[in-house]
Formats: structure tokens, C-alpha cells, sequence
């Protein structure tokens, strides 16, 4: 079941979406098993910034149908922590890293690159763009040139595979990949989160501490296979699909639409070996 | 970190309800569950149930819902304390014997052990449904031989009945119906002037905060068991941030009990409180 | 209870969705209740074209977590047996009528708004701008200025309140209604059905007869909020809310962050009096 | 149009399940429903369970589910006949006497009138499920006291478990387990052969296409009733398009009884066929 993503040869085609597994935390919640037997076959760290984070101001959590609407805001330690701290003990993981970082400018992001790429057991860089251009204000995921330009920004930096992860608020996610794609990037995952809005139902003001939210989970799944099977169509590099993938099956048919990988986000908050009983499913319906 | 909570197992695990009883308005509901039967008072579980979660209306409950254990026989025998006030808690409440439960845990840090050399004497204080982990230390300091305070209080009479299996609480009612008339911090404060106290207390934002509030102005070492929304229970979403003097931590790792040093106040961590 | 729209007074704020209501097949299968209890404050005929359309092959409808999935393809009459077969029937309605039309050009958008201009009893004219402009490519909806350049060709052409429905497919719906609303639209409807993708389980090909389809139902109500009340805060001109509601609490979300109509769609299919009860629900929380 | 149909009281009913047990490997489930004594052979309900309903996994069955009556006793009394083949239908296979179940109908147009001074000889045919529809209108007939024909083909003897109270009835069996070795189409063979008639046919496309088939050959008055993926079942959705010589309909409101005249070929309509 083994599977070549971007030239790395992974145990099979389930890894993590980012922001949503915490190898540490589930470290100490579930002890070294929680190392030893990790449920992905890679694990995406949650996005890392210049700076350290805290992270929008509670409540970050909405329970919606069959989906999740959160602002967390992308809290993190930043780099220079994250690579004392976490990135020691992250490389005793079983799986390789695929390191996911967010600049805020140009230079953050040449930044972060530069010094990932240096990095042992980093085998690829997953790009969130889903912020926005302190210049121009565009989100650069949902503008195909701004998308291009900072691909092409980090794109000497490293010779490892740049992943760019797409986000569902655009008109035209095919349009944008295309961009990525000839600018250099050597994959694509998406979707991120859509963005939604619940209310407070005793005052009818948002209820969530950064206004709007991202939906994920099941109630996301049909769109995010639209997108990805739009975008496997436009644009030759490997996808990892993602978006309420919570069963085997469901994994199935975004490998279906043409992904390559599949990445379970939501999915591991119910059940933390989520991973491992997709993937399981996944190799089972190979079986039949 | 020096962490030596309770492990919990990898993954979610079904169980079955053994039990089911009310207590006072609340329902309780003991499972069996061999894989772990350690937990420690302050730790829960993130449930869900196996037949009817997912949407009775609406695709909800969807998400598992954080509940502290009552009490532990030691064996795997786990009781759980449910205040039925949503869609998620309304399905447990409803569970009967035989139903299974589908179960992550046991989670989050615990209070910190009691020794029974400790000189301080430990009060614990309960307002509402946060009597579940207060009973549940109150269990483990009475089976270790630890004297101690147990102040419970609850809105009215028919609240109160959740207290009737510990007749040496002292009670306290909104309205007076059953025991002393008044919020839980007039026997708290004879409590305090009656000799050296730690703390530990657990209930809706309101009473914490200002058992917080007595606790610092008389430099009492105090421990709070809070609640925060919780998506994953294990560190994995960073929903249930709670604000403390060290910045945002995650209350399910990091808590759910935290010191009343880290806490500058307690406001309601994003849950609507429905006391 | 009653609500000015557009100058027009109804009843209450509940409006059925384009589409999702045909009052002559409901009285068909419940008989003449279905007419002098409709359930709705005024009736939204679904989308007329000039010419007669047979509507996308089946199979046409999927279900997912809490929401359906569509690829009906706009059947209808067309504008002319739509005229002498439906519309005197329809008037016989105790609300009044709001006509949903599409043009897939500019002349058949021209011919359908100088028809229905002159109608009694119609009170609105609601723009569907889903379709794709057929020089362009770009789907009109999600292009501020295809979408001003639409209204604009057809604003002389009538007095009556002009409504342009908006895609929720858009990277930025909130400036779509903008050049809407400067080009002289007098409401804006919100939201049309998210792009979404349903495969045979069997084959794990398209399941649709249309490939992909259109998402709606309580699992897009996050996003259609989201977007509704960016578009509320950007234009002052009034909105109709959707997407997902089903219940007064829900459609009482949709007027606080600021629609002042709110429209059902698939909650009629499993509850034909859905509108009514809506309506009931809402006014009862008024009372609270 | 020229509609006598029964008319379906406006909006969602609930209504009480008064008895359920198995037939074959389906399910009977019987419910009492005052609003609407009057029903016709072919008609349909949509039906949704009050409690569980909206997603037992991942937020599915969430729309309510066509099903045709199996019996009706004139006084509400009605007799759903449910094959166990997704989430919708598992659910209601599962319901026991006293559960709510939630109804709209009865739905579509039925089968057309027979009258008993017709002269050809009616000969209904069903196949698996479609048994259900089939079942009513023999019902209606023997109360009306017209003869016919009562052709019902089952995969296998475990499902010809539900022909077992009609002992006139003739039955085959793919794998010959029971009956006649075969499909219905050499029993209706013989049927078509002995003299003229009309036929009423209801099951899986396959079978109801060389139906369609034989009748057309042989000029035979044919009548389907066919099943589509439904959405509202009366007509607002679109969803339920047939293609027919006429074009494309809509089966909830147009049928789901269509006559042989209109159809060039009966393909899967979309249901993507469990049997
Ligand atoms: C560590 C911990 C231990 C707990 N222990 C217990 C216990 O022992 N016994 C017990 O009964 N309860 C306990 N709780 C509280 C319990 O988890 C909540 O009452 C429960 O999650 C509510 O779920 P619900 O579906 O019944 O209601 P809801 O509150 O409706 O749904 C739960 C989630 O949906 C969202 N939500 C929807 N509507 C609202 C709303 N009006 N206000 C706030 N949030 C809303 C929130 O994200 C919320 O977390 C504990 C909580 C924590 C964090
Ligand atoms: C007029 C009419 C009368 C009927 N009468 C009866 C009856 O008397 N008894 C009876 O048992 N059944 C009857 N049926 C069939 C019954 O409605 C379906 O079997 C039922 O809707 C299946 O629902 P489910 O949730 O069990 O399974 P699913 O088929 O899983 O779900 C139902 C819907 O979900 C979608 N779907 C999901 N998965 C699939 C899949 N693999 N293939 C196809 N669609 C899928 C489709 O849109 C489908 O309509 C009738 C159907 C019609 C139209
Ligand atoms: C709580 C939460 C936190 C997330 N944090 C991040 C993040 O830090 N970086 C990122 O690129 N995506 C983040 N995401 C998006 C996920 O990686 C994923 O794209 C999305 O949740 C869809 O997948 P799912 O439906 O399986 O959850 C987060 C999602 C959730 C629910
Ligand atoms: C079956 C179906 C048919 C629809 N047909 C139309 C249409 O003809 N014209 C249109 O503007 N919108 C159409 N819509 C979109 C609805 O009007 C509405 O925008 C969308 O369904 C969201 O609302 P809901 O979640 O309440 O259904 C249709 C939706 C559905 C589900
Ligand atoms: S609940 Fe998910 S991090 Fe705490
Ligand atoms: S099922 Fe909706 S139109 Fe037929």
C-alpha cells in the first residue's frame, strides 16, 4: 500500500490536514503509543509563523451539522521555539515531517523557508496561503498571480517539495493551482477550511472570538471533492485531498477524483487513531 | 514536564452502561470499562454514544462531549454525573442499560494528589454539575483517610437532591429550600477562618470566580476544575484555550484543573452557562 | 408581523427559494389547501428561461450529511408556455409573485425582464446570475463587473424591484453585490447552491447526471450566513437570506446579522408547510 | 388534467406505530393514520422516523424515504412493507410498536382504476420489493372481486418468505429454491398466452424492462410503477426526472405509475439497484 509522494515513499495515503494533531499533546495524553503507533504516514505540523502566537481570543469552537466551525488562529510558538522545542522531539516520530509554514509577508515566508529546508526528516513544505497580502489585502490562495509570486518568491530557497495548500473561498481553485503549478509548486492539498459564521443563540452576536470561522468536517465533503476534482484535472503535480474525510470510503473518493494523498483533519477529533482506521479502510477496499 | 497523570488508551473505545440512576435533576450513568481503569478526580472523558449521536436534529450532537467521571471502583467500574442541557448531554441522559457508549479517556491533568501528611486541610467546593469531580476526590481522600471540607451548592431543593448520599456536606440553595440560604462562599469564607485550607473547587464561572477571588485575598492555594468548549479533549484542535497570567492554554491538557495562581479571573470560558 | 420589501408589504418575512416550491404540483398532490394556505409570504417561481428546457439527465439528486446535492438544470416551460399555461394559475396564489429568470445572453435576458415587467401581480423580478456569460466564460455571478454590466443592460427596461441572486462560488460575494448595487439592483438574494461532487458508490464515477451539483440544506448555513452578512455590511440595499434554514431560530440568524426577507428551500421538501411553521417559529420568538 | 388521485393532507404528520413484524427478509411495519383513510395502489408516502432520524452516521438518512403501501384497512390503518437496503431504510426496519414515524402522502398518482366489467384480465407482477405496490392492488381487487393474475418473482427462497400468505399467488425464484425456476417473464408468458390482459408490474429495472419488453411485443396494456431517488415526492424538487416519450417527467407527481405507451425503455433510474 505504499505510496510516491513527490519522490518520498510513504506506508500509505493517509497523513494529517494541519492544525488538527498534536504528536506532543497526544504524547502526553496517550503516552509513547501515540509516537509508536502514529495513525498518519506522515505527519503535517500545524502552521508556523515568524513570530510566536497566541491565537484569536475564545470561544474558538462552534459545533454546526456534522461539521466544526473554529477560529483558532493559527496560535503556535513560532519558529525559533518551535525548532528548540518541538522539532527535537517531532523527528523521534516514526513518519517523516512535512512542515507547514504561513509567512506574513514576503520576507517571513523567505524566512521560514530557508530555515526548514535545512532541516533532518523534513521531506516537504506545505505553504498555507490562505492569509492575506499586507499590501494588496487579496488572500494570495484565492488570487491565482499573487499565489504565483509567492511561489516563485521561495522557490529558489529550497529543493525540497513546496507544497501550496489551496483555500475553498475562491471563485476559481483550479485557476490558482495552475498558477502555483507554473510558478514551480511541486504539489497541492486543499481544501482548507470554508468560511462560515455561527451566532451566539442567546444574543445573536458572533459567537466566535475571531467574528467568522472555518467549517470542516463531513458537511464540507462535497465541496472539497468538487474542488479537488476540479483541480486534479487542471494541473499534473500530486494532490493530497482533503475535507470531512471520515471513512475509508470517503478517503477513497477523493483518491478517486486523482489525489494522491488524502489528509484527515477533523475526522481525529472523535476518534485520535482516526488515521489509522482510514487507512485501514482504505487498504481493505483494495482488497475487494 | 514531570507529567504522571493517568495514560490513556490510544484511540476511542465502546463500553457498556452497567447502571443508570437520577440524582437530584441529574442523570447518572456507570460504565464498564476494563482498558483503563485508572483516572484520577478532575480527569473526564470525551463521550459519545454509539447508536444516536450524529444528529437527532440536525446533524447534532456531532462532536464528542467532555464529561468528568463521579466515581471509580477501581476496577474499570466508572460512574458519570450528566446535566442534561443540549442536544449531546440530553442523549447521554437518556442512555439505559445495555446501550454502549463510545469513550476517549480518561483525559486532561486531574487535581494534584493529596498526601495524607499534607498540613493544609483540603476544602473542596462544588456549585452545580461541578460537584462530579468534587465527589470523585471526595471519594479518593475518604478511601486515602483524608479529612476534609465538602461545601456543595446548588440553586434549589430539586438541585439539592444530587447531594443526598453525603449527609456530612454542608449545602447551600439559592433559595434556601434545603440548607443554608446563599451561594457556596459564606461557608467557604467559615471554612477559611477556621484554619489553614487548600482549595479545590469546581462550578459554573460565577461561583469559581469568586471563590477565586476570596481564595487570593486570603492567600489560599487553590486548584479549579473549569470547562472550556472542547472539540478533541487531547490537545489536538487548540479550541479550548483559556486565558491565564502565562498566556492561552489549552484546557484539556493543561488543565482542565488549574492553579487560582496562573488565573487572573474567571470569566465564561465560551460556554453559555445554562445553570 | 408584516415587512416592507422593496415597497412591497408581506405578510411576514418567509419566502420560499427559487425552485424548491411549485405551488400547481403541490396542489396537485394536497388540492386547493396547498394555494389558500401557502406557506409562504410571496411565491418565487423557479428559474424561467426563454427556451424550453428538459433539465440534466438523472440521476439528479444526492443526499449528504444534512444537505442534498442537485443537478436539476433549470427544466422549464420556458417563457412563453410559462406565460399562457402557469402564470394565470399562479396568480390565483392569496401572495404576490416574485419571477426568477435567466438569460443566457444578454437579448434573452432583455426579452424575460420587458415580458414579466408588465404582469399583474408580479412584484419583483429576481435576477439568476448563475449562469455563465457565453462570450466570457466567467460565471456571471461571481464577477463584479459581468454582474453590474448585466444589471445595468436591463435596469431601464423596468420599474419593478430588480433582485440579483447571488453564487456562493465567489471569492468575494461582498463585491459582487456591491457592483450590483451600483449598477441599480434593489436587493440582493443569497445564497444559490455551493458547487459540490457525489460519487457512484459502485463505480466512484460522477453520480449526477450533471457531474457536479449544487449543495444545499443546514449543512451550507455557516457559509450562507457568513456570506450573508458580509453582503448586508457592504450594501445598504435590502437582502434576501438563505441556505440552509429550518427552523425559525435559524432563519432568525439570517435577520439579525441584517437580511430583512429569508427564504426556504429544501426544508419544504421534507415538510411542505415548512414556510408556515418557519414563519410561526419566528414570530414566536418575537414574542420571547 | 383530469386528477382524481386521493388528495394528501397538507404538510408532515406524525403518526403511531401500532405494529411491525418481518415478512420474508423485509420488514412490516404498520402505523394507524387518521388524517388519511383513502389511499390508492401505486400511491406513496415519504417517511422519516421522529426520533433518529437525521444521521445515526455522518448526518444520513436526512430526507425522508418513498415508500408504496403494502394494505390498507379503509380506517387509516396502513401497512408499509420496508426492504432494509441503506441508513433510511435500516432505521425504519428497526422500528417497534409505539415509535413515531413522520408522514407525507399518500404521494403520486397509483395505479389506474380497474373496474370489474373491464374486460381484460388484470396480471400483476412484482419483483423483490416491488412486491408492495402489487400486494395492494390484489388487495383492492379481491375486495372488489375481480379475478387476475398474481405473478411474483424473489432472488432466493429467504425472500419468497414474503409471498407466504398468498398461496394463489404464483412465484419463482432465480435460484428455484422455490416455485418456478427462473424470472416472472415465462410465468407471464403463460399468463399472456392464455387469453388477453392488462398488466401491472412493480420491481427492479431490469426485470420491469423485459416486462416492458414482452408487453410491447405483444401488445399488451402495461402499467410500471417505477421508482426514481426522491427529494419531496410532490413535485418541487425536479429531482425525480423519468425520461419518457413525452420527455422528462417528474415520477412523484406524474407517476410513480406510468403507463407502457410512454416509455421507450426502462434504464436504472439512479437507484442504483440493491437486490
Ligand atoms: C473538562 C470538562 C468536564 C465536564 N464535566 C461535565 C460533567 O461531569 N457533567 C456534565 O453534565 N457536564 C460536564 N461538562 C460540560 C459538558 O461538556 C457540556 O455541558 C456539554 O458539552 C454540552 O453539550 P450539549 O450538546 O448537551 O449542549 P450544547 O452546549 O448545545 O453543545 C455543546 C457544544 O456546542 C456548542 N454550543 C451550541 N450551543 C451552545 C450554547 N448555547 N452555548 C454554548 N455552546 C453551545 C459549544 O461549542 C458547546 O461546546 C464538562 C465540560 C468540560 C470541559
Ligand atoms: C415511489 C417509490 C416507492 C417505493 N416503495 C418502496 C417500498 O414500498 N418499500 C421499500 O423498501 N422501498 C421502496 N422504495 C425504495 C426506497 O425509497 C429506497 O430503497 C430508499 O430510498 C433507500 O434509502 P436508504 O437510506 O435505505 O438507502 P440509500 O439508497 O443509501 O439512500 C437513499 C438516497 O440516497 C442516495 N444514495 C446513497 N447511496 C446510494 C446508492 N448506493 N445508490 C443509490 N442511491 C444512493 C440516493 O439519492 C437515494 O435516493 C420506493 C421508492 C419509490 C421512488
Ligand atoms: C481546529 C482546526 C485547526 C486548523 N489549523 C490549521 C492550520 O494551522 N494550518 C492549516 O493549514 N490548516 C489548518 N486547519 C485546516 C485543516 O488542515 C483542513 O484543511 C480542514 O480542516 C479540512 O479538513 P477536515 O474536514 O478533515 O478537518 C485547521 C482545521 C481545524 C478544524
Ligand atoms: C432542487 C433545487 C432546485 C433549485 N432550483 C433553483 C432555480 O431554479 N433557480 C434558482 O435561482 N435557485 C434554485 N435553487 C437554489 C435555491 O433557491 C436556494 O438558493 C438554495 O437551495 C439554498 O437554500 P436552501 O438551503 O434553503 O435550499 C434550487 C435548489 C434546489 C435544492
Ligand atoms: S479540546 Fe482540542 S485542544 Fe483542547
Ligand atoms: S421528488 Fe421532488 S419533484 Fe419528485
Amino acid at each position: 500500500m505504499s505510496v510516491n509522494f513527490c519522490g518520498v515513499e510513504l506506508a500509505h495515503e493517509v497523513v494529517n490536514a494541519s492544525g488538527t494533531f498534536d504528536p506532543l499533546a497526544a504524547r502526553r495524553t496517550f503516552g509513547e503509543v501515540a509516537f509508536t503507533d502514529f495513525p498518519f504516514s506522515a505527519h503535517v505540523t500545524k502552521t508556523i509563523t515568524v513570530a510566536a502566537r497566541q491565537g484569536n481570543r475564545p470561544p474558538r469552537l462552534w459545533e454546526a451539522p456534522t461539521s466544526l466551525i473554529n477560529s483558532i488562529g493559527l496560535p503556535n510558538k513560532g519558529i525559533d521555539r518551535w525548532l528548540e522545542e518541538d522539532y527535537p522531539e517531532l523527528r523521534k516520530l516514526p513518519v517523516p515531517l512535512i512542515v507547514n509554514v504561513m509567512g506574513f509577508d514576503t520576507d517571513e515566508l523567505l524566512k521560514l523557508v530557508g530555515v526548514v529546508t535545512g532541516l533532518e526528516d523534513v521531506v516537504a513544505i506545505e505553504l498555507n496561503v490562505s492569509c492575506p497580502n499586507v499590501e494588496t489585502g487579496t488572500i494570495i490562495g484565492s488570487d491565482p498571480d499573487e499565489c504565483a509570486r509567492t511561489v516563485d518568491a521561495v522557490r529558489g530557497l529550497t529543493t525540497l517539495p513546496l507544497i501550496v495548500k489551496l483555500t475553498p473561498n475562491a471563485t476559481d481553485p483550479a485557476a490558482v493551482a495552475i498558477a502555483a503549478s507554473e510558478a514551480g509548486a511541486d504539489a497541492i492539498s486543499m481544501i482548507n477550511t470554508l468560511r462560515g459564521l455561527a451566532l451566539d443563540p442567546a444574543t445573536l452576536e458572533p459567537w466566535l472570538g475571531g467574528g467568522t470561522g472555518g467549517v470542516s468536517g463531513p458537511g464540507v465533503r462535497a465541496v472539497a471533492l468538487a474542488q479537488t476534482a476540479s483541480v486534479c484535472a487542471a494541473v499534473s503535480i500530486p494532490i493530497i485531498g482533503m475535507g470531512g474525510v471520515d471513512s475509508g470510503a470517503s478517503a477513497n473518493e477523493f483518491l478517486a477524483v486523482g489525489a494522491t494523498l488524502v489528509a484527515v483533519g477533523t475526522a481525529s477529533f472523535t476518534d485520535p487513531m482516526a488515521g489509522s482506521r482510514i487507512a485501514g479502510e482504505l487498504a481493505g477496499l483494495r482488497q475487494l | 514536564m514531570s507529567d504522571s497523570r493517568p495514560i490513556a488508551p490510544f484511540g476511542r473505545r465502546s463500553v457498556s452502561i452497567v447502571e443508570t440512576r437520577s440524582l437530584g435533576l441529574y442523570q447518572v450513568i456507570k460504565v464498564q470499562d476494563d482498558a483503563a481503569p485508572l483516572v484520577r478526580p478532575g480527569q473526564f472523558h470525551m463521550l459519545s454514544t454509539t447508536v444516536g449521536w450524529g444528529g437527532e436534529t440536525g446533524g447534532r450532537p456531532w462532536l464528542g462531549r467532555a464529561i468528568s467521571f463521579l466515581s471509580t471502583d477501581g476496577a474499570g467500574g466508572i460512574e458519570f454525573l450528566v446535566d442534561g442541557v443540549g442536544p449531546g448531554t440530553h442523549r447521554l441522559s437518556s442512555l439505559k442499560s445495555g446501550d454502549q457508549l463510545d469513550l476517549v479517556g480518561p483525559l486532561g491533568n486531574g487535581f494534584p494528589e493529596v498526601g495524607s501528611s499534607d498540613q493544609t486541610k483540603p476544602c473542596l467546593v462544588a456549585g452545580g454539575i461541578g460537584l462530579a469531580p468534587i465527589l470523585a476526590l471526595s471519594q479518593r481522600l475518604e478511601l486515602d483517610g483524608v479529612e476534609h471540607d465538602l461545601i456543595l451548592g446548588f440553586r434549589n431543593a430539586e438541585f439539592a437532591g444530587a447531594a443526598r448520599d453525603w449527609p456530612n456536606a454542608s449545602v447551600s440553595t439559592d433559595d434556601g429550600s434545603v440548607g443554608e440560604q446563599g451561594t457556596v462562599i459564606a461557608p467557604l469564607t467559615r471554612a477559611l477562618d477556621s484554619g489553614s485550607r487548600t482549595v479545590y473547587a469546581c462550578g459554573p464561572p460565577l461561583m469559581l470566580e469568586a471563590v477565586r477571588a476570596l481564595c487570593d485575598e486570603t492567600n489560599t492555594p487553590a486548584w479549579f476544575a473549569m470547562e472550556a468548549p472542547m472539540a478533541c479533549g487531547f490537545g489536538a484542535c487548540f479550541g479550548c484555550a483559556v486565558e491565564t497570567k502565562d498566556g492561552i492554554v489549552r484546557l484539556c491538557v493543561d488543565g482542565p484543573v488549574l492553579s487560582g495562581s496562573v488565573l487572573a479571573g474567571i470569566s465564561s470560558t465560551g460556554r453559555v452557562d445554562a445553570q
